[in-house]
């Protein structure tokens, strides 16, 4: 059997195996979750054949899975992130109710993106789409909080997305008399402009709609401050990419050889658009889920514009803040999630002074906000760097001046996720909170440690990047391991800057520990000077409730104006068209023996225009 | 060009000349905005006092590791920053790392520093210093737009983004980019006085009301290592805004002479200035600078 | 204990030059000398030619200006303030009533002697002292310290227990927190 | 032993004799109309699977040959649906053997009515007659008039009035039609029919086309004529509603197409089912989404999905009615369990409301998640059979380039995850009402929901168990030519 089927048996084999290990008793579904970590990364690295193909007919349609580097690419993603994320959540989950279900669900969400990412069909790619949507339902709904709205609107629009490619899909198949996403390429250019733009447009809809792009966004943060921390690293590192996958070859595959650049360049506006908004609305978030989550779709934002502007540089750079974002939006979730196992609260004006109670996380958190923020000397910073280039030599200004916007507000939410959680004033009520356990602390450590090395060494995964854009037309990328260089010459060298930052840090860290090491005390968080007065134990000073109230008068025009109202206004007006609607059923049967007699006289008077005579 | 030892001796003379000049800098802003009120002021080495005193302090407190680390931050981003920045056009000593890095990253690596200043003072769990850390942000966001934007000008109308490379087209065309580009010039100077955290935009420390802000749980050796920091910085930015617009320096007394001259411009400033509230010097940095931002960039494009 | 300034190391001198002349000033002005010290520091008197400057909090001052009577109430601010300082520290004491209690001597609730409670560098004599009286302090802090004479910092280290003693007499309901070096 | 008379003549037969066997034995009345369902299924599987390709198995009745005698017709289409029928009374019988609810004292009645319907519905499918197809479908009308008051209270009553009511003008305008139709050719044979009513006056045929259209599309829930449809539903007992929405429904859609596909050759007649199943879709979907009860959500969904397979039918295309063959069997299959699920999800509530079945997810494990998995299967979720048949309904739209209609339907099926998962959420993710009285499910339903639930996972991971089979039966419905040659040997189609 190919192995391709095996890797997707595999994950489904284990998904039962979770569920039903759990439902006998906990630690023998804890085993098998452990297995599935370490089995099936161990297999797709080991076993998979890249180079296969298997081809079936099922119902008449002609579906083929196999590998491409760009599949990979992503594939890469999803399985480092993943299996860290499940370690995780065997730590995260430990006391919580119904883990079959969430081990089931997680592990199909894992095998719906690792069909995806190997579906070379349309009908492939959409059943798994699809069973990537609805597992992810199910853990969106998990905790119980909000399921009529959260679920219910996250259901929705990944429904709406759905159904746009879905409707895509007949209509190509309609156009092309196949399904194979190659034949579609390949054909694209003798559409007629309609089809042409109907189904790049609807294929558009349904991925931009995965990667939460503005003005379809809406249902991303509930979803992701909802679900269990443990999957929403995930959920925002790989699932997300789904979209971006899937525009990658939208895009460039279809406007960029049919010479609609235009449609692509409306991607990256939105794209900036996404991430200017997201910042600003992440930045008044008081839970550090909320914010994490509107941070996961203005960084989305990035990679949207990188991969709509479509130059070779641009590409590269959204596809490796792709892989970054997984990176550091897992450690951050999975940072949020053990605080708020620990500590009980990701409220930020309650949970103060967890650094020296939890510093592992601290540090995770530390260096993938650094990671976030696109300073150097980290990973960030070269995909930041390489979207601005790219920018700047296409002469988008605008759009540049957006992502700085973007990314220079960035800085306050990052530095409220910090400050909010783990900096302040100790609390008495936080007296007795321990770090996490090792299996939540070391993923989170794992993915740190990359971070830290894409800071010196990018090269490392721009060999993948370079590889998948083989698939996407761009052959003979150039890369270095450690020099990233425009198209105007400009080159930055990461190893002199890790090297110049990394000397001057350690010696003036010798110097200042040194100095009067011995006459260099520690005082507790309460002993600051306040006026001379004692601040007693059960004060907290600590400032956290509006942050940044002075920023959000400055903006209070822009954000007067929530895009939710608006679905919601929406959504109220259609609720009450339906309310009309139930009427005509009055529950009377005269009415309806009415219905039926005007519906036969109608037919007979019309019978003329109906039957022609 | 050659040799390690050069490059090692280059850096430090660098760093120490940088170190000097900015604190000399310093004093004089003393002495002047001393002068303004018709006071003797102090004299202008008196920083190098203020930083050798803290420095010999005998003891010190810190909150925690990120207090400890906060000015380290800080000066590791402000020597780092000098390394990437051309100080003379060209020479032995003074022109560093300058070839391994562009203007993107020098932004970047810029606010480096005071991201780590802002958790270190953080974990000192003062009030203040969250107040004040919150309002440098906002500020942050304020007045990085109108310098951006101008930046983004030069770099889209001479095609590089390095700063090595705009100094050879000012060189070459014989024209300083203040002329060349005149807009792009306003906007960024229009920006400035926010960079330099003077009055009116001394919003993020102001004793009056914060207890000097970030820095308030701040004694002895940190505060020293910031005060130097600072100065460095100060020398920073200065030379960048030269090497940007002024078609740079090929000797220390030019180099003096033109970063004292726009130095003087945020100090006069500051020294008949209030204060804004934080809101209100966002909504002057989104006002006028931003409109010749834009002017610049379209100047630019077109 | 008290060096004279050929028995000083190299260093000393440096550092005491230094300290004298960059004093960095919290004033605690709860008395009416907090009055005088804007004249102090403004254009009529001008301080800062001496490297007098203000400084916001505790952990960044040199000289702790006690601007007048203390209340008892108040004390225990003062005694929290002068811990949080960094050493060396100094103390001013302002007027007479920071030396014996002055008019308030006989009072329920004030002080007399603070130099029972912090140990006190210079006083200014007065009621209240004008600036040039209280630049003339200053300058005598300055000539104590190049001498390396100013050492109520290490006075208080030294003889905390006594210090203390003092102070719980007065402070009823102790809650500070403990000064350890 | 395989004749297709034994279909009719034996559930008939039993049904008059049931209360004759309770009175020798009582537990007969559970008994016996299992064995004669199990007796039909297996006999139209055996046929169904035996039949040689193109060549329908044909019975004349009483030894006249066609077209005097009546006849019927077994072929791959009829006997498809015929066998899916069979299949799932089977079911709904394994189900209903012991439902509480239906008492021993009434379970005679119920059985007997049961019967009849299945009797009705296999008459209706199987007969070569159009008048005795009428008379099929007033067996099956009646006897669901029956066991929609099968309750016996006030509300049961008022349902099965309007069902009467609705389904008496239903019948009338058959009739009427048949009447017409016998006039203008002369005979009731539907092959003879086709054959002559091309020689009808155009203007009396749009009539009669007419007629038959609102006639059948009462029984098919079309829109406007399914008033009779929510309350009929939601006040008959749960696996009455199963059967409803699998077997009456299914013999009503069946009537309109075999009509109008094989008997009258009227042009325009697509459109308008095109016209009406798409407002059958909007209407019902739309109101289902406000309903509180969840047997009449159930109920609006049935309609919605037969407004569906209306449309499917509409484009007189073999894609599309390869597609609506796939959506009948879809909605057969999986709207019989959603409503046997419903059964005891709403067994001890008396409002039937959507909110009294908070966090029934972990006090009925099973029925739950039958419930989930039928509606995730009935949305057109993959890996389940509902997903193939949405893929090949639209197909077979974007094929007739009705991109508008792809639409609509994506649209309508927005609307559809919506009420859907508002019961999921509710069901697993919401902690539960104190006072809950519920009632587990009896061996038998979990049985015959299991089977159900396998068959949807079955097809939906491998749909070609199925496809070939629809697409011989779609062969069939358009080899109209054939159709007559067979049934009447001596007569050919000029």
């Amino acid at each position: 059997m190919s192995s391709l089927v095996i890797l997707i048996l595999i994950i489904a084999g284990f998904a039962l195996l979770s569920y039903f290990g759990h439902s006998i008793n906990k630690t023998a579904g804890n085993i098998a979750v452990f297995a599935a970590a370490v089995l099936i990364p161990l297999y797709w690295f080991t076993r998979v054949d890249f180079s296969e193909t298997v081809s079936f007919t099922i119902s008449g349609f002609q579906m083929e899975l196999g590998y491409n580097m760009y599949g990979k690419l992503f594939s890469l993603i999803v399985m480092i992130l993943s299996p860290l994320a499940l370690i995780y959540a065997l730590g995260y989950m430990k006391d919580s109710k119904r883990t079959g279900t969430f081990y089931f669900s997680f592990l199909f969400s894992i095998l719906g993106m690792t069909g995806i990412l190997m579906s070379r069909d349309f009908i492939s790619l959409f059943i798994f789409w699809e069973i990537m949507t609805w597992s992810s339902y199910l853990l969106v709904i998990f905790l119980g909080k909000d399921v009529e709205k959260t679920g219910i609107r996250y259901m929705v629009f990944s429904a709406l997305g759905a159904y746009a490619m879905f409707m895509a899909i007949v209509i190509i198949h309609r156009n092309t008399g196949s399904m194979m996403l190659n034949d579609y390429f390949n054909a694209f250019g003798n559409f007629s402009t309609g089809t042409k733009f109907l189904t790049g447009i609807l294929l558009m809809f349904g991925f931009a709609l995965k990667s939460a792009v503005m003005p379809v966004h809406v249902w991303a943060p509930g979803a992701y401050s909802n679900t269990p921390m443990a999957y929403t690293s995930v959920f925002s590192g790989a699932l997300s990419k789904m979209g971006v996958y899937g525009l990658g070859f939208v895009v460039i595959n279809l406007f960029a050889h049919a010479n609609l650049h235009f449609a692509g360049t409306i991607l990256a506006w939105l794209g900036a658009v996404t991430a200017v908004l997201a910042t600003f609305s992440a930045i008044f978030q008081d839970d550090a889920k909320k914010l994490l989550a509107y941070s996961s779709i203005a960084q989305l934002g990035y990679i949207v514009t990188g991969i709509g502007i479509g130059t070779e540089l641009s590409i590269f750079a959204g596809l490796y803040l792709a892989v970054l974002h997984a990176a550091f939006k897992g450690v951050l979730f999975m940072a949020a999630g053990a605080v708020e196992r620990q500590a009980g609260s990701t409220d930020m004006t309650e949970v103060t002074g967890l650094i020296r109670k939890m510093p592992l996380t601290f540090f995770a958190s530390l260096v993938a906000i650094i990671a976030l923020a696109g300073v150097p000397p980290l990973g960030g910073f070269v995909g930041k760097w390489m979207l601005y280039e790219s920018l700047i030599n296409n002469g988008n200004f605008l759009m540049v001046i957006m992502i700085f916007l973007s990314s220079t507000a960035a800085f306050l939410y990052s530095y409220k996720f910090l400050f909010g959680l783990f900096l302040g004033q100790e609390e008495p009520e936080f007296e007795n909170v321990k770090e996490a356990s090792p299996l939540m602390t070391i993923p989170m450590l794992l993915l740190s440690v990359f971070l830290m090395i894409t800071g010196s060494f990018p090269g490392i995964v721009f060999k993948y990047i370079a590889e998948g854009m083989t698939d996407l037309g761009f052959h003979d990328v150039n890369w270095q391991m450690s020099v990233l260089t425009n198209a105007w010459g400009d080159s930055v060298n990461l190893q002199h800057v890790t090297l110049s930052i990394g000397v001057v840090f350690v010696v003036f860290l010798i110097f200042l520990t040194w100095k009067g090491y011995k006459k260099t005390y520690y005082v507790s968080t309460k002993d600051i000077s306040s006026s001379g007065e004692v601040i007693k134990p059960e004060d907290n000073m600590t400032y956290s409730t509006d942050f940044y109230k002075p920023f959000e008068r400055v903006l209070h025009p822009i954000l007067k104006r929530k895009i939710e109202k608006y679905y919601d206004e929406f959504g109220e007006g259609i609720g009450a068209l339906f309310d009309f609607m139930r009427r005509i059923y009055t529950g009377n049967g005269q009415t309806y023996a009415f219905y039926v007699i005007v519906f036969l006289v109608i037919l007979l008077v019309f019978s003329k225009n109906i039957f022609g005579y | 060009m050659e040799g390690i030892g050069y490059k090692i001796l280059g850096a430090l003379l660098t760093t120490l000349l940088a170190f000097t000049v900015g604190m000399f800098y310093a004093g004089f802003r003393r002495k002047i905005i001393a002068r303004i009120q018709n006071r003797v002021g102090p004299p202008v080495y008196q920083n190098f006092l203020d930083v050798l005193k803290l420095l010999s302090k005998k003891t010190s407190v810190n909150h925690g590791i990120m207090q400890h680390l906060a000015p380290l931050w800080l000066i590791t981003m402000s020597v780092s920053t000098l390394m990437f920045i051309p100080v003379l056009k060209d020479g032995l000593f003074f022109t560093n790392l300058n070839f391994s890095g562009d203007l993107i990253f020098l932004l970047y690596i810029m606010v480096f520093g005071p991201l780590g200043m802002a958790l270190g003072a953080g974990q000192t769990g003062n009030p203040n210093s969250a107040i004040g850390v919150s309002r440098g942000l906002t500020q942050m966001v304020g007045f990085e737009i109108p310098w951006i934007m101008a930046i983004v000008a030069l770099m889209i109308q001479y095609k590089t983004t390095s700063v090595t490379g705009l100094l050879d087209i000012q060189s070459q065309n014989g024209t300083w980019m203040m002329f060349s580009s005149p807009l792009a010039f306003i906007a960024a100077l229009l920006a400035m006085p926010g960079m330099f955290r003077y009055a009116p935009f001394d919003i993020v420390g102001a004793p009056a009301e914060l207890a000097s802000g970030p820095i308030s749980e701040f004694g002895g050796k940190y505060l020293s290592t910031m005060m130097t920091s600072g100065s460095i910085f100060a020398f920073v930015k200065l030379t960048l805004y030269v090497d940007l617009f002024m078609g740079g320096a090929s000797n220390l007394i030019e180099l003096v002479i033109k970063t004292f001259a726009l130095y003087m411009y945020p100090v006069l400033w500051g020294a008949v200035s209030p204060r804004f509230r934080t809101e209100q010097a966002v909504r002057y940095f989104w006002g006028w600078p931003l409109f010749f931002g834009f002017a610049a960039l379209i100047y630019a494009a077109f | 204990m008290y060096n004279d300034k050929e028995s000083q190391k190299i260093v000393d001198i440096i550092q005491n030059f230094a300290r004298k002349h960059s004093l960095f000033v919290l004033a605690y002005g709860t008395g009416c000398g907090a009055i005088e010290i804007p004249p102090t520091m403004t254009s009529r008197y001008d301080a800062e030619r001496f490297g007098i400057r203000g400084a916001a909090t505790p952990r960044q001052a040199d000289v702790l200006l006690i601007t007048g009577y203390l209340a008892t109430k108040t004390l225990k601010r003062v005694i929290r303030v002068y811990e949080q300082m960094q050493d060396p520290k100094y103390v001013m004491g302002f007027g007479s009533c920071a030396i014996n209690g002055g008019m308030y001597w006989d009072s329920y609730n004030t002080i007399n002697m603070l130099d029972k409670y912090i140990p006190v560098d210079v006083y200014i004599n007065g009621c209240m002292p004008r600036p040039e009286a209280v630049i003339a302090g200053f300058v005598k802090l300055q000539k104590l310290i190049q001498e390396g004479k100013a050492d109520g910092w290490d006075r208080y280290k030294k003889n905390l227990d006594e210090y203390r003693a003092n102070q719980k007499k007065i402070i009823t309901n102790w809650v500070m927190p403990d000064f350890n070096r | 032993m395989t004749d297709p008379v034994y279909f009719i003549a034996i559930p008939l037969l039993t049904a008059f004799l049931l209360p004759l066997f309770g009175k020798i034995y009582k537990p007969l009345i559970g008994i016996i109309p299992g064995l004669v369902f199990a007796f039909t299924a297996y006999i139209s599987f055996d046929l169904y699977f035996n039949l040689e390709p193109g060549k329908p198995v044909i019975v004349q009745m009483a030894g006249w040959a066609p077209p005097w005698g009546i006849n019927l017709v077994f072929g791959e289409f009829s006997g498809l649906i015929v066998s899916l029928i069979t299949f799932l009374a089977f079911l709904v019988w394994v189900y209903s053997y012991n439902f509480k609810k239906v008492g021993f004292d009434n379970s005679k009645k119920y059985f007997t009515l049961l019967m009849l319907m299945v009797a009705g519905s296999i008459g209706v499918v199987l007969t070569g007659d159009i008048f005795n197809m009428f008379v099929f479908l007033e067996i099956t009308a009646i006897s669901s008039y029956g066991l929609t008051a099968f309750y016996k209270g006030r509300d049961s009553a008022e349902a099965a009035f309007k069902f009467l009511l609705i389904g008496s003008l239903s019948s009338t305008f058959i009739l009427l039609a048949i009447l017409l139709l016998y006039k203008q050719t002369g005979t009731l044979n539907m092959a003879e029919i086709a054959i002559k009513s091309q020689a009808i006056d155009p203007k009396i045929k749009s009539i009669i086309a007419i007629l038959f259209f609102v006639g059948f599309g009462i029984e098919a829930e079309m829109f406007p004529l399914n008033g009779w449809v929510p309350d009929a539903y939601s006040q008959a007992p749960g696996p009455v509603a199963a059967s409803f929405a699998s077997i009456l429904a299914k013999s009503g859609i069946y009537a309109l197409i075999r009509v109008f596909y094989t008997v009258l050759d009227v042009e325009g007649i697509f459109n308008l089912l095109l016209t009406a199943g798409l407002l059958t879709i909007i209407f019902a979907e739309f109101t289902a989404m406000r309903q509180t009860r969840l047997r009449r959500m159930l109920a609006y969904s049935s309609i919605g999905q037969m407004g569906l397979i209306m449309v499917a039918f509409s484009f007189n295309t073999k894609a599309g009615v390869f597609a609506g063959l796939f959506l009948m069997f879809n909605h057969a299959v999986i709207k019989t369990l959603l409503f046997l699920a419903s059964g005891f999800l709403t067994y001890s509530t008396k409002q039937k409301k959507i909110r009294d079945l908070d966090g029934f997810g972990k006090i009925m494990p099973f029925t739950s998640l039958m419930f989930g998995l039928g509606a995730f299967a009935i949305v057109g979720l993959p890996p389940f059979s509902g997903f193939w048949g949405k893929l090949n309904m639209l197909t077979a739209t974007a094929d007739s380039n009705l991109y508008l209609v792809i639409a609509l339907i994506l649209v309508v099926a927005v609307v559809e995850i919506i009420y859907y998962f508002k019961v999921i959420g509710r069901l697993y993710f919401r902690e539960r009402h104190e006072d809950v009285n519920i009632q587990k499910p009896t061996w038998n339903a979990v049985l015959a929901m299991s089977i159900l639930a396998l068959v949807i996972i079955g097809v939906g991971l491998y749909p070609d168990f199925i496809t070939d089979y629809l697409a011989k039966a779609t062969n069939e419905l358009f080899d109209k030519a054939g159709y007559i040659k067979h049934v009447l040997p001596s007569l050919s189609l000029n």
